[in-house]
């Protein structure tokens, strides 16, 4: 080969990199290893974790332990899906374009919702893109209702450094969120969380109202797993509905890849950040994908897109549909049914202690929920995981004896029965 | 040379969507019994009419993705020659590796204490990125290129405002992603284009010409995306320096120089890497990716939270301690699953292997541009390409009227992935190609069958163009609930072929 | 009726071997490297010239072996109506559980205190096959159907040995499965064949006829092989009871009858299971299988060694000892890995859902026969048929020339897997159609594209047939070394189609 | 579909069944479950064995813990690949067709044999299918060299049993086998293991000799993984060579599925048990896969075919291809160097030991080996099961002290090390 190229050696291929920049000596990494070796040394990383059977889980705050089915991965670990480039060339990417689609149909079914796109990184950021879409209008003003997760919150206070805003957080979070009084011609965004960060259901509605008077955008994350029994955004007159989706067929991950869904009203669709993908005709009239409405992406508009995401979670997005059609809508409200029973009955189980009570008495929660501890609930929590369980996330915004506790369909009584009595010992002790 | 098998799973489109298949009451899922006492959802949360989930039963959910995939190409069915891409070979221990259930059922928000070994991969792998860039430390977070950048320009911003004036510009070579501009924009900045030279290359002089006290940085490729090693790439980081401003790296090419060169030798100040193209992490069909940025000493304080931080006991944890960072780019620690195969890559291949890989990445682009070279000859004869390069088929449409787009769907026909081409914009009926190292596992690959039939290669040579342009739609429509919509088509922009380290 | 998918992946074939991708130098493969002294192999005993295996790089080898999957077609690409096969949907989910490290990695000659978990495995669904099918205990050993004759037909000869006499002939209907006889003969018996009525059924009065005290035993298929069930069971269990023969059941038809009736009720003594028929353990383009056989009381004592059984303490173990045991089929205990999946479907499914399964299956079989009648009528239309039918096309060719092959022919033309054709030979044109309870999920089931294009549905209607039989050989050669040698054609024999349990 | 059938309901569909012999309870088994219940059972079953990491395996006897590369189950695992039927149908099944004539060319090349099929049940089995060949010809007598694994032997017998012979076993097992001498011309076959269930080095060509005199075939079993570096049995005057597959592609499994392999000369191809699969052309002329040979088998010849065998191993025959495509000539004689080497390196170890001796001093072998010690195998095996190593399989027919010891490539020095501390203070408790 290098005869043909015309060179004498290796070397000389790279004779363009002036001297004083060549690297003259190999990387200080190890040499390259065998495939046993390297599977070996990524096994014994893996195992000095604690998760799954070794560490039963009711962590949630946006990421949750629910059950994949088998044929998620085994449908979406199909080679030809997974080793493929973005779809540009659609004649050699009807796959991935047809499930996208399908995708976004399903988005906007579970929303009532008129459009989504085919991804976007996870929930935080989706957020941060509705926000700049309520923004494109010329208005700056985001007000932030106080149940919305707080890393939600930082997320939007890193992107609004470059884009220009300051999230205001409406209230400290207290339980259920305070509608918006400060509200201006100058808001672009109002947004809502519901189920709010504590699992709690918030009045979307008003939020609405004073939105629409002023001119703003409402925009929601939402919990996909809760919409086969609580009430779409689309019907709660939201502009804009954003969700970590990773709970639809994909794994904790440690927290990443995971997908963030996006829904809108049609009227806000040559702002939608991402990629779409359209239904269209081939030369003999059949039904065919492509990526449309891309005169919005970077590539073709650079500076002037409405977003600079290219390489998006489609694969994510892929599981996520083939859970979601897995599930179908009786098995989307069956899920939604068992996540907010078990929660209701590890609520009781936990306040039943005698030193635990409710953080915040007599709201109806989803699948989520807070309990006020004696003790550090940092401390509680790290007890709880010698005796096997995960059993919540610390709330230190509220204070330090918060733990939000998620429960989905995965957790069994027994399980929860379990936590409540290793959580009565390490209380008592 | 081998490059790639034809696509024969291309069946007819239009078997329906999954909605399609569905029949009332069917459906695959399947719950444990309630085991705890139901509740009832309060009247006015309640969802009154149920979503248009499809209602399937599982072997005709398993039948219809089977189905899909089967109408789509990857690496695994063939070369992907797509300039500025890197589309290689995706190890499968990287799959293996990465859904251990220590990784793969791993709550994000855990105490560090039950994730030391994530924390370690993690540790482990900034340290080794850090080496091959050049850089002091890096962040994980971003989860892809994109966002890489945007952190990296939000990193400059930071250090600018601290002192004193974020200023107000970031300069930009006209030949740059579209990432770049449209990041500029999200950071805060407007975005001046830098023109190129009739080489190919940055226009030194122009740039000069372009610096001044109100600009923030450069962003800069490297090789550039024609391909080329920016030659004077030490005057230019040297020139936006003397006016304080920073150099970013934008390494999407890094794939070009691993072991033989290094960002921060060359003076850049902020780098990004796409381990999907250079630590060959799926793509996924256009995700996920993973965007790590890696940045000199004086701006470690700017990086995101959380950071990986050591303590003096060996222990690891996940710190938001960092008062002057620019905060958080992702919902919680960024594309961790990818992270785990971006890690198997590069201990896989070590110090030795990924220098090899770049060699070869850059031996196939020179020799695959050799080849054709009759054919398609270079955009810029003048300079060597590196892992890629720009071929034209102006000869090709002036002698017998066909084009670029001709060929790639020649070579579509023909069952191999296309060419990037119509870009750069800056090159007449452009072709841009890059084979990575996978198109050609050793020198003298030279038999088998369908090995002339390159993508734009010599397979170009009895041309039967004009086969119709199938899915080149006329118009589409979006999907779901909204109207029909004109749809601006679907043009190739860029992507890369894939072997595994032969030893 | 949804019948399944088009075949959209049947490329061209002749993309060359593996051995044609091979390049001298490249390779796959990566070891550690030796951690201790290297060794010399004697002198005598070393090779001299390496085996001619090819030498391929990683990536060349996955899109050979990823395009042979593509030209291949399985229950995941659409319906498999093949009678005698049960070719069902293959749940995802057995694929999961069987990956455990706990059975994947667990050694065959472990102490039995370490296999715990395995040989409650084997325990539970020993005793769970023995009250679906009403036998005493069984073996789980034989690794397919036809081993499970075998050691049926051993356990046959050690009983009758011990009484005195071996005997030397075995009862087979004529329509029997050609492994039945093969069996018989290599158990050290002569196959003596059974005739059947003009309504498909075993001849009672001739079976009165044939038997004798030189007579072994009996080998049913029942239902039996044309789909109908033997309504006359219980006298020809007697009638071979009374000359102290032993009754034996093919359970190839289980799936018609789960829940619903038991070989062991009938009179049978001997039941072999094929688990990748009945328990959808995937055949895997021909194999593996596992082949249970239950006995009943009297016959446990010749059961194959080792067993596994359960001491007082509750603690399991693999037991060799049974002095009257015919001994070892197999090398260990069998296909547990297959056994891991068919757990997995038995226990899934459960006592409702087995019986939901067998329902199912006769009822589309029964649906399908309606459907096809006009064109295609039942060759026993005075029996009812169960879980699979046999149809004929003789009236088609009579008409209009055209073969059942025909049919077979424009069936794969239309993208999907045809029935059995020319089998069994005792009926004109045959078509024998087995649905499964995969074939439809619900009552209604009506719609979606393709639907009307079922095997030998109406999809035969709008005949374009003699097609080019593609690869029906002309002749064909053994592969390698060996010299071309002449062929007899692949003549479709039995198989089925595939949906989960719909709740 | 009911009315379609034209009866009034299902159990109607089941009128034919007899009254009395109707099931009329439901099955004595527990009710169905959810995918998440019966993966959670399996799962807790799994976990109650040892295996893998957690319990290092030096046991071999015929199944070995070699390394699976990940592209194994990657591509044997494809759907299209594993839920197929046999591939009677020749246009649908050109993928299996092709890679099993592959896997059987794949065979002759490493045993310089002729012809091969395309798989049997196991290595034992796959015995007894080469014994019954030998046995067409209408000779009896079956002698089993002293080497050969008693396991072989007892499935010999078994299947003996019905086809009229008792396999004699030419001498107590004891090292190195000796040559048969008591052989006449009602000799249908003399067997040989090669390396023996010692792992000792046969001399084979020591008893090609005699059965060629006396008109015998001569049967070897060989360990696949031996053929990169020892004389294959083509070389050795073999007949008929028969292995256990498992060490290519396939994992432990509790002992199955495996592979049978097994290859012979032409001249005895008629007789070949199992499917073969051949080269043609279709009508374009274009190279393509079929069954051939047919005619020996049970579902044309029925009573006389050459075997039984239907359902063989195809998938595990697939996965084992591509192992070998994966090894190469270069992998597979690397494999071999490093079982040899590390075996020996254990050897050394172990007989290092003050009370632990070779069984058979001076015999040269490959991967695996025995030796004595002073106290009950089985026990000093269960006692270091205590210690996470699986240390060997006893061969209690030699004598209650002696253990045999298998060394893969998986193994490093220092569980090898690890293993002779271990056993040192084993034995010394
Ligand atoms: C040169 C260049 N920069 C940046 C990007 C953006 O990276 P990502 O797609 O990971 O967001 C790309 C992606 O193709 C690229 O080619
Ligand atoms: C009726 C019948 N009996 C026996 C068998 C043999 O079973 P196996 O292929 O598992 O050996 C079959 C296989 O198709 C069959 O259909």
């Amino acid at each position: 080969m290098l005869a043909t190229v015309g060179v004498p050696s290796i070397d000389d291929l790279f004779s363009q990199i002036p001297e004083g920049l060549r690297l003259e000596r190999p990387l200080d990494l190890p040499r390259g290893v065998s495939e046993q070796e390297i599977l070996a040394d990524l096994a014994s990383l893996a195992r000095r974790d604690r998760a799954g059977e070794d560490l039963v889980c009711f962590a949630g705050r946006g990421a949750y332990d629910h059950f994949v089915p088998s044929v998620v991965w085994a449908l979406a670990g199909r080679s030809e899906l997974y080793t493929s480039y973005t779809p540009y060339q659609p004649e050699l990417s009807q796959g991935v374009l047809q499930a996208l689609f399908e995708f976004q149909s399903m988005v906007c079914e579970l929303t009532v919702l008129d459009v989504s796109n085919a991804s976007l990184y996870d929930g935080a950021t989706a957020l941060v893109e509705a926000v700049n879409m309520a923004r494109a209008g010329g208005r700056s003003r985001v007000l932030v209702a106080g149940g919305v997760d707080p890393r939600y919150v930082e997320t939007l206070r890193t992107y609004g450094r470059g884009s220009g805003y300051v999230p205001e957080v409406i209230q400290a979070p207290d339980g259920r969120s305070a509608p918006p009084t400060d509200i201006d011609p100058d808001v672009a965004a109002v947004v809502i969380q519901h189920p709010n960060v504590f699992g709690i259901l918030e009045d979307v509605t008003a939020f609405g109202a004073p939105a629409r008077a002023a001119g703003a955008m409402l925009i929601q994350v939402f919990d996909p797993t809760s919409l086969g029994i609580l009430a779409p955004p689309g019907d709660l007159g939201v502009d804009i509905a954003v969700a970590e989706g990773q709970p639809f067929g994909n794994h904790l991950n440690y927290g990443g890849p995971y997908l963030g869904m996006l829904a809108a009203k049609i009227e806000h669709v040559r702002k939608m950040p991402g990629r779409i993908v359209g239904e269209t005709v081939d030369v003999d009239g059949r039904p065919g994908y492509v990526l449309t409405l891309q005169a919005r992406e970077q590539h073709i508009r650079r500076e002037k897109a409405t977003s600079n995401i290219c390489t998006n979670q489609t694969l994510m997005a892929l599981a996520a549909t083939i859970h979601m059609a897995w599930l179908g809508p009786g098995g989307l409200a069956e899920l939604g049914r068992q996540c907010a029973a078990k929660a209701s009955y590890a609520f009781d189980a936990l306040t039943g202690l005698a030193s635990v009570e409710a953080a915040f008495a007599g709201e109806p929660f989803f699948k989520e929920f807070a309990v006020r501890l004696p003790r550090s609930a940092t401390e509680v929590r790290d007890a709880l995981v010698d005796r096997g369980f995960l059993a919540g996330v610390p709330a230190p915004w509220v204070d330090d004896g918060t733990l939000i506790v998620a429960v989905t369909e995965r957790r069994t009584r027994q399980e929860i029965d379990a936590l409540a009595i290793a959580m009565e010992e390490v209380l008592a002790s | 040379m081998i490059l790639g098998a034809p696509v024969r799973r291309q069946g007819p489109p239009g078997e329906g969507t999954v909605r399609d298949l569905a029949q009332p009451g069917r459906a695959a899922w399947s719950f444990p019994d309630l085991d705890v006492e139901p509740t009832e959802v309060p009247e006015a949360h309640r969802r009154r009419q149920a979503p248009g989930l499809p209602e399937v039963a599982e072997r005709d959910l398993v039948r219809h993705y089977t189905r899909l995939s089967q109408m789509n190409y990857g690496v695994d069915t063939g070369i992907y020659p797509l300039g500025s891409c890197s589309m290689k070979y995706n190890p499968k221990l990287a799959e293996v590796a990465a859904a251990a259930p220590g990784f793969a059922r791993l709550h994000p928000l855990q105490p560090d204490g039950t994730a030391q070994g994530a924390l370690e991969m993690l540790w482990r792998l900034e340290a080794a990125l850090c080496e091959i860039t050049g850089m002091t430390r890096a962040t994980l977070q971003p989860p892809a290129g994109a966002c890489g950048e945007l952190t990296g320009l939000l990193i400059m911003r930071a250090h600018h405002t601290e002192l004193g004036n974020p200023r107000s510009t970031v300069l930009i070579p006209d030949s740059a992603h579209g990432t770049n501009p449209a990041s500029a924009r999200l950071g805060g900045y407007r975005a001046v284009p830098v023109p190129s030279t009739p080489r190919g290359l940055v226009d030194v002089d122009a740039l000069a010409g372009l610096v001044n006290e109100d600009v923030a940085g450069l962003m800069l490729t490297n090789p550039n995306t024609l391909g080329l090693f920016e030659e004077d790439i030490a005057r230019i980081t040297t020139i936006v320096h003397d006016v304080g401003g920073l150099v970013y790296y934008d390494g999407a090419n890094l794939n070009a120089i691993m072991g033989r060169s290094r960002p921060g030798d060359m003076g850049f100040d902020i780098v990004h890497i796409n381990t999907h193209k250079t630590f060959a992490t799926p793509h996924g069909g256009g995700g996920p990716g993973a965007g790590p940025v890696g940045v000199v000493e004086h701006l470690v304080p700017y990086l995101p939270v959380p950071r990986v931080q050591r303590d003096p006991d060996g222990t690891l944890r996940m710190s938001e301690d960092a008062p002057r960072s620019i905060g958080r780019m992702h919902g919680f620690h960024g594309n961790f699953g990818v992270l785990v195969r971006a890690y198997a890559y590069v201990f896989f291949h070590g110090s030795d292997g990924l220098q090899e890989v770049s060699e070869l990445a850059v031996l196939n682009a020179n020799y695959l541009a050799s080849a054709i070279a009759e054919d398609f000859p270079l955009a810029y004869p003048d300079s060597r390409p590196m892992h890629e390069f720009v071929a034209t088929a102006a000869g090709l449409e002036r002698d017998a009227g066909v084009r670029a787009m001709d060929v790639a769907k020649r070579v579509i026909d023909l069952g191999y992935h296309p060419s990037t081409v119509y870009f750069p914009l800056v090159v007449e009926e452009a072709m841009m190609v890059e084979p990575t190292e996978t198109a050609s596992g050793s020198p003298g690959a030279q038999s088998g069958p369908g090995t002339t039939e390159g993508p734009g290669g010599s397979a170009a040579r009895p041309l039967r163009v004009h086969l119709p342009p199938r899915l080149t739609p006329p118009g589409a429509s979006v999907p779901a609930r909204s109207p029909a919509d004109r749809v601006r088509g679907g043009r190739p922009r860029s992507g890369r072929a894939a072997p595994r380290r032969n030893r």
